[in-house]
C-alpha cells in the first residue's frame, strides 16, 4: 500500500497520470455543469418567496461549498506535506489556494448579486454566510501572500503549511463566531437561501452542479498541480529528457 | 572509545545549489573534525545543519545509535555551538547574558567566576555585550561553551577576530576538551594545528 | 425570469468567466514553465 | 514531548526574564503601542464627530480595533532581533524543547503589550463616556483577547520573521484569523452596555484563548525551525 502510495506520488508517474486523467474530470463535469444549468434556469419552478432570483443559488452554492472545500483540502495536502515530507503534498497545496481564491470570490460576488434583489442592496453585513466568506477569501490572500513572498520553494511550502493548518484550526470557529455576530443582529429578516422542505425539481439539478463543479474543479486542480510539479522538478533528469523528446 | 557523531551520505542544498553528495563522516571521543574550504562552499551550512538547522536532501545524522532528528533534545543537550554570530542579546550585561544560557543549557558546574577570569573577561562583568569588542564577544561566546557540559562543540571559524593571545587560547582550550573525551567539529580557512589525529572535510 | 433575469445571467455569466479565467491561468502557468525549461536547457546545452 | 518539566519551565522563565530585562532597558519598544492605541482611539472621535450618543455607542468596537491594531504593531519586532543577532540560534539548539521558548516569548509580548492596553483602556474609556460597570467588561474582554491575540500573532510573527515584507505581510496573515477574537470582544462589550447578557461571549473568549493556548506554541516553534532554515 505504502508502496503503491509512493509510486503514485512520484512526480514523473504524477506527471503523465494528471495528464490522462483531466478529461475523465473535464467530460463528466461540463454534463452535469449543462444539465444542472438548464434545469436550474429553465425547468426548475419559481421559488414562491424569492421568484426567480432563487436560480442563482444553482452556482452561489456550488462555489461557496467548493470555496470551503478547497480549503480543507489544501490545508490536508499541507498537513501531509508537513508530516510525511511528500512533495506532490505541497504541490497540491500550492495549486489549490488561486483555485479556492477565485471560488470564493465567485461566491462572494454570487452573494451579493443574490442579495441587491432580496435585500435592496450590494451587501448586508447581518448575513452571516457572506461575512464568513469575505474572512475566508482573506485567508486565501493571506496563504498566497505567504508563498509569494518567500522566495525558496521548500521553505515556503513548511511555512504555508503551518498557516495553512492554523487556519484549518479556525475556519469553523470563525464561522460560530460570525454566526452568533449576526444572530444578534437586529436587521433586515433574512431568507434562508433554499430552505428547508425544497422540491426535487429544485434540488436535483443543485446537486448536479455541486457534483459538476467539484469535477471542473477536480481538472482545474489536475492541470495547475501539473505546472507545479514541473516547475518544482525542472531541474531533474526526467523533466530534461520529458522536454528533450519534446514531450508534454 | 566509541563512535559518537556519524553522518550518512550527506546531501545538502542551499535554495537551488547543491552544496555537497554523499558526504559522511564519523567522530569519536577525543576527536576533532576540521571543516576547510573557501568561502561560500558551504562550511557554515553544513555546520548548521549539523547542529539540526536546515535539514539535509538526503542523508541521517546519528548522535550514538539515534537518529539526531527522532531526538533532537538529547543531542541538543550534547553540543553546544559558537556561531558566526555570538548571539548575545547586546543590551544585557555579560554576565545576564550567561545567566540566560545557564537557563537553556545544562552545566558543566565549573566555577563561573574562573572560567571568566581564564579568558580574561572578568572585569567585563558588569558591561552591557554592545561596549565590548568583537573580540571580547568571542571570549563571551568561549565562556558559554565552558560553562555548558556537552560533549560536542561546533565552532565556526573561532579564530576570527581573535589576537595572537587569543587565537592560543582557543587552541589551547579546544586541546583540553578533546583529552577530556570531548568532541569538536570546527570550521575553519586557516591551518589549524591541535592535537594529533584531527579528520578533515575539505569543501569544494 | 420575473424581473430578476439580469441578476441571475450575471450571475451564470461570472461563474463561466471565472472558469474560463481559471482554466486559462492554469494553462498560461504551465506553458511558462515549460518554455522557461526549454530555454534554460537549450542555453545549458548537454553541461549539465 | 520528551523533555522534562523542570528544564522546560527554566527555559521559558528564563526567556521571559531576559525579555522583560531588554524591556526594561528599552522602555519605547512598550510604550509606542500604547501611545498608538490612544491615538488611534482618539482619530475616531475626531472623525465620527464629538455627539456623546454616537461615542458612547461606538465606543467598544474602537476601542477593540485600536488595541487590535497596537497588538499587531508590536508583533513585527517579537522574534527580528532574536533572529538577527543570531540568540534564535542559539535557542533553537538548545535542549529546551523549542514549544516552551516559544510560549515564553508569546508571554512575554502579552505581558509588555497586551496587560499595558487593559490596564491604560480605563482611561481611553473615559473619553468615550464608557460606564464603569462597562469599563469593567472591557477589561475583561481585552484580557481574555489578547491573550488569544498574543498567541496567535507570535505563529505570524514566527512565520514572517526573516521576510522583507514583514510588516504589511503578518497584518495579512493575522487579522482575519483574529476576527473571532475582534467579533467577541467588541460585541459583548457593547451587549453590556445595551444591558444584555454577556456569559456566553466571555466563555467563548476564555475557551478561545485556551484553545489558542494548545496549539499555538507549537505551531510557533514549527515556524520558528522552518523561517530560521
Amino acid at each position: 500500500m505504502w508502496k503503491f502510495i509512493h509510486k503514485l506520488a512520484s512526480p514523473p508517474h504524477f506527471y503523465g497520470l494528471a495528464a490522462s486523467m483531466i478529461p475523465w474530470f473535464v467530460v463528466p463535469g461540463l454534463f452535469l455543469v449543462a444539465y444542472g444549468a438548464y434545469a436550474g434556469l429553465f425547468v426548475a419552478p419559481m421559488d414562491y418567496q424569492q421568484g426567480d432570483a432563487f436560480r442563482i443559488i444553482y452556482v452561489h452554492v456550488p462555489s461557496a461549498y467548493l470555496s470551503m472545500m478547497t480549503y480543507m483540502i489544501m490545508a490536508t495536502s499541507a498537513g501531509i506535506g508537513l508530516i510525511w515530507r511528500i512533495k506532490l503534498a505541497h504541490a497540491v497545496a500550492a495549486a489549490a489556494a488561486p483555485i479556492g481564491a477565485w471560488f470564493t470570490f465567485l461566491a462572494l460576488a454570487t452573494g451579493s448579486i443574490w442579495g441587491k434583489p432580496m435585500w435592496g442592496t450590494w451587501w448586508e453585513w447581518g448575513d452571516p454566510r457572506l461575512t464568513s466568506e469575505l474572512i475566508m477569501l482573506f485567508l486565501y490572500f493571506g496563504y498566497m501572500a505567504l508563498r509569494g513572498a518567500i522566495d525558496d520553494t521548500a521553505k515556503a511550502d513548511k511555512s504555508s503549511a503551518v498557516l495553512a493548518l492554523v487556519g484549518a484550526v479556525n475556519v469553523p470557529i470563525i464561522h460560530f463566531s460570525v454566526e452568533w455576530w449576526s444572530s444578534l443582529h437586529q436587521g433586515p429578516t433574512l431568507v434562508r437561501k433554499g430552505g428547508p422542505a425544497m422540491d426535487t425539481a429544485m434540488l436535483y439539478p443543485l446537486l448536479a452542479m455541486i457534483l459538476g463543479f467539484t469535477f471542473l474543479f477536480g481538472a482545474l486542480l489536475l492541470r495547475r498541480v501539473r505546472a507545479e510539479v514541473l516547475y518544482r522538478e525542472r531541474r531533474t533528469r526526467w523533466v530534461r529528457e520529458m522536454i528533450l523528446s519534446k514531450g508534454t | 572509545m566509541t563512535t559518537k557523531l556519524s553522518a550518512n551520505d550527506l546531501t545538502l542544498f542551499r535554495g537551488e545549489r547543491c552544496l555537497f553528495r554523499h558526504l559522511s563522516f564519523a567522530l569519536n571521543q577525543g576527536e576533532l573534525l576540521l571543516l576547510e574550504g573557501r568561502n561560500g562552499t558551504g562550511k557554515t551550512s553544513l555546520m548548521r545543519a549539523i547542529a539540526g538547522l536546515i535539514s539535509f536532501e538526503a542523508g541521517e545524522i546519528f548522535w550514538g545509535d539515534v537518529p539526531v532528528l527522532s531526538d533532537r533534545q538529547a543531542f541538543h543537550g550534547a553540543l553546544v555551538w559558537m556561531a558566526h554570530r555570538v548571539g548575545f542579546k547586546a543590551d544585557l550585561t555579560l554576565v545576564e547574558n550567561l545567566r540566560f544560557e545557564a537557563n537553556l543549557r545544562s552545566q558543566s558546574g565549573a566555577d563561573f567566576d574562573e572560567v571568566l577570569h581564564r579568558l580574561d573577561i572578568d572585569r567585563l562583568k558588569r558591561l552591557p555585550i554592545r561596549s565590548l569588542s568583537a573580540g571580547q564577544q568571542r571570549r563571551v561566546a568561549l565562556a558559554r561553551m565552558l560553562l555548558s557540559g556537552a560533549p560536542l562543540w561546533l565552532m565556526d571559524e573561532p579564530f576570527t577576530n581573535l589576537d595572537r593571545e587569543g587565537r592560543e587560547l582557543v587552541v589551547k582550550l579546544t586541546s583540553e576538551h578533546l583529552d577530556m573525551g570531548g568532541m569538536c567539529i570546527m570550521a575553519a580557512h586557516q591551518d589549524v594545528e591541535i592535537g594529533s589525529n584531527a579528520q578533515k572535510i575539505v569543501l569544494q | 425570469m420575473g424581473g430578476y433575469g439580469a441578476y441571475v445571467w450575471t450571475c451564470f455569466a461570472m461563474t463561466v468567466v471565472v472558469f474560463v479565467i481559471c482554466e486559462w491561468r492554469a494553462r498560461l502557468r504551465q506553458r511558462r514553465v515549460y518554455r522557461d525549461i526549454e530555454v534554460r536547457i537549450k542555453a545549458l546545452g548537454d553541461t549539465q | 514531548m520528551t523533555g522534562d518539566a523542570p528544564a522546560m519551565l527554566a527555559g521559558m522563565l528564563g526567556v521571559i526574564r531576559r525579555d522583560l530585562l531588554l524591556a526594561w532597558k528599552r522602555p519605547g519598544d512598550i510604550l509606542n503601542p500604547l501611545f498608538f492605541f490612544v491615538m488611534v482611539a482618539a482619530l475616531f472621535p475626531l472623525a465620527v464627530g464629538p455627539s456623546p450618543e454616537q461615542l458612547e455607542f461606538s465606543g467598544p468596537a474602537v476601542l477593540w480595533v485600536a488595541a487590535l491594531l497596537a497588538m499587531l504593531l508590536s508583533l513585527n519586532s517579537l522574534f527580528l532581533s532574536d533572529f538577527e543577532d543570531g540568540s534564535l540560534d542559539q535557542m533553537l539548539v538548545s535542549p529546551v524543547p523549542l514549544p516552551a521558548l516559544a510560549l515564553g516569548k508569546s508571554i512575554m509580548h502579552w505581558l509588555t503589550s497586551g496587560l499595558p492596553l487593559v490596564l491604560i483602556s480605563p482611561v481611553v474609556a473615559i473619553t468615550f463616556r464608557m460606564p464603569a460597570s462597562v469599563t469593567g467588561f472591557l477589561m475583561i474582554t481585552l484580557l481574555l483577547g489578547t491573550i488569544s491575540l498574543s498567541l496567535l500573532g507570535s505563529i505570524g510573527a514566527a512565520l514572517t520573521v526573516g521576510l522583507h515584507r514583514g510588516t504589511a505581510l503578518l497584518s495579512l496573515l493575522i487579522l482575519p484569523l483574529a476576527m473571532p477574537v475582534l467579533i467577541f470582544g467588541a460585541r459583548t462589550v457593547s451587549l453590556v452596555a445595551a444591558g444584555d447578557g454577556v456569559a456566553g461571549g466571555l466563555y467563548f473568549l476564555g475557551a478561545y484563548a485556551v484553545l489558542v493556548l494548545s496549539f499555538a506554541p507549537f505551531a510557533t516553534a514549527a515556524a520558528l525551525r522552518i523561517s530560521n532554515e
